[in-house]
């Protein structure tokens, strides 16, 4: 049980991407309609997006921003509980030597707010790539979105409908016409 | 500055920024002229590449001065300056000389649209073919197929059909590049890189994770509609059939040929020949697919009535024979699919450019319309009449010279059946071949088609025989496939016997 | 083509009935003295140098022949009872 | 002239060009270009070889011995005098495939190893049906496609046998000299498969039916190519590779048996003639079974038969050409108006019928001897028989049905000049092999010599016994009424199985594969199980209709499908 939730939960997002791409590959293939025909496939490209913003996450990151050290020593400093003289030092010691010397010259701490200082000085940031990618997918999809209405607009001026089997009716009953 | 060194990007350039122009300038005979200027100078700049690669090797560009892999680098070896020059030459042919056949089929006001569209879906697949960066691979295949289904559906005047075959390829392409999004997805999330180069070295050292194997599944049925691989074929039998006849001329030359690079570059220089072939199935798979495809490609393309579905039922067998030589894993089998990339689109293309002279004068490409045009239209139907030996696989023309590798090949690796697939192939090319040229030059037995006015202007068939010596030249000279081809199926195939 | 012409051109000299028969007289001869040229053989005129010993028999060659034809002939007509369909057949049902 | 060129792709090159030349200019090129290849082959020495790279193959393809000379002598011969027969033929599409066909067929029997062999045996293959579909009938269409797909069956088989032999011989990479063609062993795959694609070519039994089903549909002229070139080409091929194998021996004999019958009861003049083109190659076939004497005889038989063979086509077709129809019971007379042409075709009858002092009695006697001396009694029984019978209906029946008999009341001019020319000269030829037999001899292969002595009193003796007293029978048999009427009809031959039977196995096996494969994918899906049928699919059925749309949702599932299944065996593959 554990173990299920374990997987339902901490993989939560990519359970949420799947879901949507079978959603999305559902309607392609059982709608008529084809405005949600392309509904479908950009609910299935939304669910790539899901994937892609996903994978770039890392628990605990900050955003990928670039900090210098003193900048993240004094994020970490207004968050713990702390001299400010000691701080003083610290913010000092971190222009002239890093901060390995910053964290020496701040002394020792609360156990807790030691461990919360070191994470947050060693906090990673989420990888920005993904992200980045899929804006340029959302671009793409976008354009596609654009393309298929636009067609499906064309299909409703020739055609009369938007219904796919209406359409093959409509097909069909030309075809016996030029037969006969 | 000279420009030599930046001659890897202008290939993807010039047209690109051409295609943005000409959607610019409102004027048809303007944009036909650029569009002809701009195809024909990327033709140039394709040559000019592959003469620098095969004199030092690979060439290798960092876009914006970005070095890999925090850039985007361009990166052209013999395999891909071969499908650069191919994919350039194909549209330097077929775009200065459709001036007639898209005059007749696009509505007049789309003129300018019609050619800014062209050279962006040429662009794209440029692109495509001479990038080293797996994500810009994804957005550059989004690039020329959203203008190739505007271009499909820009068939509607003729026929409302070319509409809903228009949607269906937009639907079906944009799945399989999905798919291949999707892969390329696992294969970041397991290497971290989106360099094909790094991708390739990360990849060798993870023995095909279970997070790589899914990459590998997705980006491999992605490229498979893409390339309209049996049994996911079917949006390219209506999309050439109601395309303007340029337009699939051009797209039966090269989207489908490009989706096979691409398919050869993830399969051989991404994956690798383990990954591929001892870790993942990819082989049996593709091999399985493409003996189906020659089979029932073929097999259907007998049964058409209209010679522009016959001549698509026949892409889906002949992708079959270009899959078939990429699966065999050997360089023998990757010469048969290289040779006939090449011969496939000179025939193709030509065989297009003649069924749309016979559409220019006879309003349609079915049997009933291709009926005895031998004696009006001489030479479009020995333009047919050459294309479709070719497409046989005749002594004489490339499509001999690939067959042979690929039996060659198969017979190599101890695949008895599979040669015997490429023989049938051939034998049932040579039914609906000969039906094709039996109507053409003896007429259906029993109907009397309306006879044409005379034979369609030069600018059909001049192209058409052009692409044909072309084919021929494959055929009869060694220099071809001793030099580039060879070049790239042995860098290729590697390790590989 | 065929311009039926009968009634205006000259009679053949196969036409008449007599000379048919007349020809067909004279192969009776031939055909005797043909097999009647073996008795040379038989005196030793000529040498049959036959291969296999039935070959030196009178007349065995003609013989064979003659029966060989009337054999294939009524074998033939045989034949035709079990393998003749209408000039269309295949056409006729074959199409689908 | 040109020191190793094949002269038959002199031939296909100078082919290329008739279309482009004007009337008068093509009427002079079409006999030209035999003369000129001639005397490139005659320039030829023994022994002489040619290579021709095609990318980056190097083909060799000549080699002249006395085997391939007499073969591409002939079919010179039979090329020029078709030529001369076809000159008013306004289609240049019959000259281009006839001189093609040809020229391939002379470039095959030259060609040294096995590839250039293959291609020319393909060209052969379609060239050739050009010269039925040339005659523009529904019917014709179709028997060109039944034809066609022999050949191309025979072309398949043959690169299936040259792949087999290039295993057989260590594989492509083992291969350091060219695939010579030569003889070959009947141990393996290789042989055997290389023996059936000749075998088809030369209408061995049961595979025979493309030559008697398509010949009679063909165009008045191109019957006469198609006569000279594919069998006897078939007969070189085998006399180069198979010479001496005990199994063509009795193959030869049933094909020198079965076909008189079918001639018998045939109404279709030139049908006739087709049945005993098979009898005659028979014969061929049975010489090279023999070897050695037999492999000469089958020669100089094939030589003979390619003039008297195209004479009789010529003469037949003469008759079709003037009359439109070679049916036995619409003709009759015809001497009074086509005297020429009568006599011509009886020139051919005497000379298929072996007639002293006609060309096939100095053939025909050479494998009958060879037979006897290989101490074969059963078949020398056989080929007896079969000689008797072709007289029996190619020597009598021909002529005398279409020139005499009964009176058809036609009156058809004479033959044009240059269809007189062609049987004149194919005539004389017959008479001069006939009268002079060295001649021929002298450029035979094999052990035979020009002073071979075929005129022997016994030999002429028993030979006329055998020629007049068939005669006899027929004329007892006419006279007493038991010989069998002519009668419009189709006779069934072995390919009833593939036309009848055959044809709807076919239809009903691969007519819903191929015609909607839309529709077997929805029996597939159909066949999934009724829940999930029910549950998922329902949206998925469209009346049955291959529709674009549909399609496009089942191209979207088999996408799933695909990549599941593909990840499962990989998944399989990976744990393994």
């Amino acid at each position: 049980m554990s173990l299920l939730a374990t997987g339902l939960f901490n993989l939560l997002n990519y359970w949420v991407y799947v879901s949507l791409m079978m959603i999305g590959l559902y309607a392609v293939i059982a709608k008529t309609n084809l405005v949600k025909k392309v509904i479908g496939l950009s609910l299935f490209q939304t669910g790539i997006f899901i994937f892609y913003i996903s994978m770039g996450v890392v628990s605990g990151a900050t955003t990928p921003i670039t900090w210098t050290d003193a900048e993240r020593l004094r994020l970490g400093l207004s968050r713990v509980e702390v001299a400010p003289e000691r701080a003083a030092a610290a913010l000092a010691a971190v222009e002239e030597d890093g901060l390995d010397a910053a964290r020496a010259a701040l002394g020792p701490l609360a156990p807790a707010d030691a461990a919360r200082l070191d994470e947050l000085l060693a906090r990673p940031y989420t990888n920005p790539l993904p992200h980045v990618l899929i804006l340029t997918a959302i671009v793409v999809s976008v354009s596609t979105m654009a393309v298929a209405l636009a067609i499906v607009m064309e299909i409703k001026a020739a055609y009369g409908t938007i219904e796919s089997d209406e359409i093959v009716t409509a097909e069909l009953e030309t075809a016996r016409a030029a037969r006969s | 500055m000279t420009l030599t060194p930046q001659v890897p990007a202008l290939v993807v350039l010039v047209p690109l920024l051409a295609g943005v122009v000409i959607g610019l300038v409102r004027h048809a005979g303007l944009a036909w002229l650029l569009a002809s200027l701009a195809s024909v100078t990327t033709f140039a700049l394709t040559l000019a590449l592959a003469a620098r690669v095969q004199a030092e090797g690979v060439v290798i560009y960092a876009m914006g001065g970005w070095a890999a892999p925090t850039g985007i680098e361009l990166r052209v070896d013999a395999l891909n300056a071969l499908v650069l020059a191919l994919v350039a030459g194909m549209a330097a042919v077929i775009v200065p000389t459709s001036r007639a056949s898209v005059a007749r089929e696009v509505p007049a006001d789309r003129h300018d649209q019609f050619y800014a569209l062209v050279l962006l879906c040429v662009a794209g697949m440029l692109g495509v073919t001479a990038t080293g960066d797996a994500f810009n691979l994804y957005v550059l295949i989004e690039i020329s197929s959203l203008t190739a289904y505007a271009l499909v559906a820009l068939g509607r005047s003729r026929d409302r059909r070319a509409l809903t075959a228009s949607f269906q390829y937009l639907i079906m392409g944009s799945i399989g590049a999905s798919f291949l999004l999707v892969g390329l997805g696992y294969l970041f999330l397991a290497t971290g890189t989106l360099n094909m180069a790094d991708m390739a070295v990360r990849l060798a050292d993870l023995h095909g994770s279970t997070t790589v194997r899914t990459g590998v599944a997705f980006v491999i049925v992605g490229l498979s509609l893409k390339m309209a691989l049996f049994p996911v074929h079917q949006w390219m039998a209506d999309a050439y059939t109601y395309a303007p006849t340029s337009v699939t001329a051009l797209m039966a030359s090269t989207a489908t040929k490009v989706g096979v690079y691409i398919t050869i570059r993830f399969v051989y220089t991404i994956f690798g020949h383990e990954l591929s072939f001892v870790i993942m199935p990819t082989d049996a798979f593709l091999l399985a697919f493409a003996c189906l495809a020659i089979v029932v490609g073929s097999l259907q393309a007998i049964r058409q009535h209209d010679v522009r579905r016959l001549l698509a039922y026949s892409s889906v067998a002949q992708i079959g024979y270009l899959v078939l030589g990429l699966a065999l894993g050997s360089a023998l089998g990757l010469s048969g699919t290289l040779v006939h990339l090449l011969n496939h689109a000179l025939v193709k293309g030509a065989l297009f450019l003649a069924v749309g002279a016979v559409v220019y004068r006879q309003g349609g490409a079915t049997m009933h319309e291709l009926t005895g045009i031998a004696r009006r239209m001489p030479l479009t139907a020995a333009a047919i009449a050459v294309g479709g030996l070719g497409l046989i696989g005749v002594p004489l023309t490339g499509g001999f010279v690939s067959k042979w590798y690929l039996v060659a090949g198969a017979l190599e690796a101890g695949l008895w059946p599979v040669a015997v697939v490429v023989l049938v192939g051939s034998l049932l090319a040579v039914a609906y071949v000969l039906r094709l040229l039996q109507v053409v030059y003896f007429g259906e037995p029993g109907t009397v088609a309306p006879e044409p006015a005379g034979e369609a202007p030069a600018s059909f068939w001049a192209p058409a025989l052009l692409l044909l010596l072309g084919s021929v030249a494959l055929g009869v000279s060694g220099q071809l496939t001793g030099g580039l081809i060879a070049a790239a199926a042995g860098a290729l195939a590697g390790g590989a016997p | 083509m065929g311009a039926d012409a009968k009634h205006d051109e000259p009679p053949r000299w196969l036409d008449d009935p007599s000379n048919v028969r007349r020809l067909l007289r004279a192969f009776w001869v031939v055909c005797a003295l043909i097999v009647l040229v073996d008795v040379l053989a038989l005196v030793g005129v000529y040498d049959k140098h036959g291969h296999f010993r039935w070959e030196e028999w009178f007349g065995f060659h003609a013989f064979y022949g003659f029966l060989a034809c009337v054999a294939l002939v009524e074998a033939a007509k045989l034949l035709r009872r079990v393998i003749m369909r209408p000039i269309d057949y295949y056409e006729r049902e074959g199409e689908p | 002239m040109i020191s190793g060129l094949n002269p038959g792709f002199l031939l296909m090159a100078g082919a290329l060009l008739i279309p482009l030349l004007p009337r008068l200019l093509r009427q002079g090129w079409l006999v030209a270009l035999p003369l000129l290849s001639a005397a490139q082959l005659l320039t030829l020495d023994r022994g002489d070889r040619g290579e021709v790279t095609l990318a980056g193959v190097t083909l060799h393809t000549l080699f002249v011995d006395d085997l391939s000379f007499t073969f591409a002598l002939v079919f010179h011969l039979a090329l020029l005098l078709g030529s001369i027969f076809a000159l008013k033929v306004e289609d240049a599409t019959q000259h281009v495939s006839a001189v093609l066909y040809g020229g391939a067929a002379i470039a095959a029997c030259l060609a040294r190893d096995l590839v250039t062999l293959f291609i020319c045996w393909e060209v052969v293959a379609v060239a050739s049906a050009f010269l039925i579909w040339a005659q523009r009938t529904p019917r014709a269409y179709q028997t060109g496609m039944r034809y066609l797909a022999w050949q191309i069956l025979s072309g398949l088989l043959l690169l299936a046998g040259i792949l087999a032999l290039v295993v057989e011989r260590g594989g492509p990479a083992k291969l350091t000299g060219p695939l010579v063609f030569e003889a070959l062993p009947l141990d393996g795959a290789a042989g055997w498969l290389i023996l059936l694609a000749f075998g088809i070519k030369a209408a061995f039994p049961a595979l025979h039916t493309w030559l008697s089903d398509a010949y009679p549909e063909a165009t008045p002229t191109g019957a006469v190519f198609l006569s000279g070139f594919t069998s006897k080409l078939a007969v070189y091929a085998l006399a180069r590779a198979f010479a001496g194998q005990e199994v063509l021996v009795y193959v030869g004999a049933a094909m020198a048996i079965f076909p008189i019958f079918f001639a018998v009861i045939e109404n279709d003049l030139r049908r006739v003639l087709a049945y005993s083109l098979i009898n005659q190659v028979g014969f061929m076939v049975v010489g090279v079974g023999i070897g050695g004497l037999g492999v000469s005889g089958a020669a100089a038989h094939a030589f003979a038969h390619v003039i008297y063979k195209g004479l009789l086509f010529m003469s037949t077709g003469a008759v079709l050409f003037r009359t439109g129809t070679a049916d036995a019971n619409q003709l009759g007379g015809l001497y009074r108006t086509m005297p020429f042409t009568a006599v011509c075709c009886m020139i051919g009858a005497a000379s298929i019928s072996a007639f002293p002092l006609f060309s096939g009695f100095a053939a025909k006697s050479l494998i009958m001897v060879a037979v006897a001396e290989d101490h074969r009694p059963g078949v020398w029984f056989l080929l007896l028989f079969a000689a008797a019978g072709v007289f029996h209906h190619a020597g009598i029946k021909v002529p005398f049905f279409a020139f005499f008999g009964h009176d058809s009341g036609k009156r058809p001019p004479e033959a044009p000049w240059n269809m007189c020319l062609a049987m004149g000269l194919a005539a004389a030829l017959c008479i001069g092999i006939g009268c002079y037999p060295p001649v021929l001899y002298a450029i035979l292969p094999g052990p035979i010599t020009a002073d071979y002595a075929v005129y022997t009193a016994a030999h002429v003796i028993t030979q006329l016994q055998l020629l007049l007293f068939s005669a006899l029978a027929f004329c007892v048999l006419m006279l007493s009424g038991r010989y069998p009427p002519e009668l419009t009809s189709t006779n069934l031959d072995v390919d009833w199985l593939w036309r009848r039977p055959g044809r709807v196995v076919w239809r009903e096996l691969t007519g819903p594969i191929a015609a909607n494969f839309g529709r077997l994918q929805a029996l597939l899906l159909e066949g999934l199980p009724a829940a999930v049928s029910r549950a998922v699919m329902r949206p998925l059925r469209v009346d049955g209709l291959a529709a674009r749309f549909w399609a496009m949702r089942t191209s979207v599932l088999v996408t799933v499908v695909l990549l599941l299944a593909y990840l499962l065996v990989g998944a399989v593959h990976a744990a393994r």
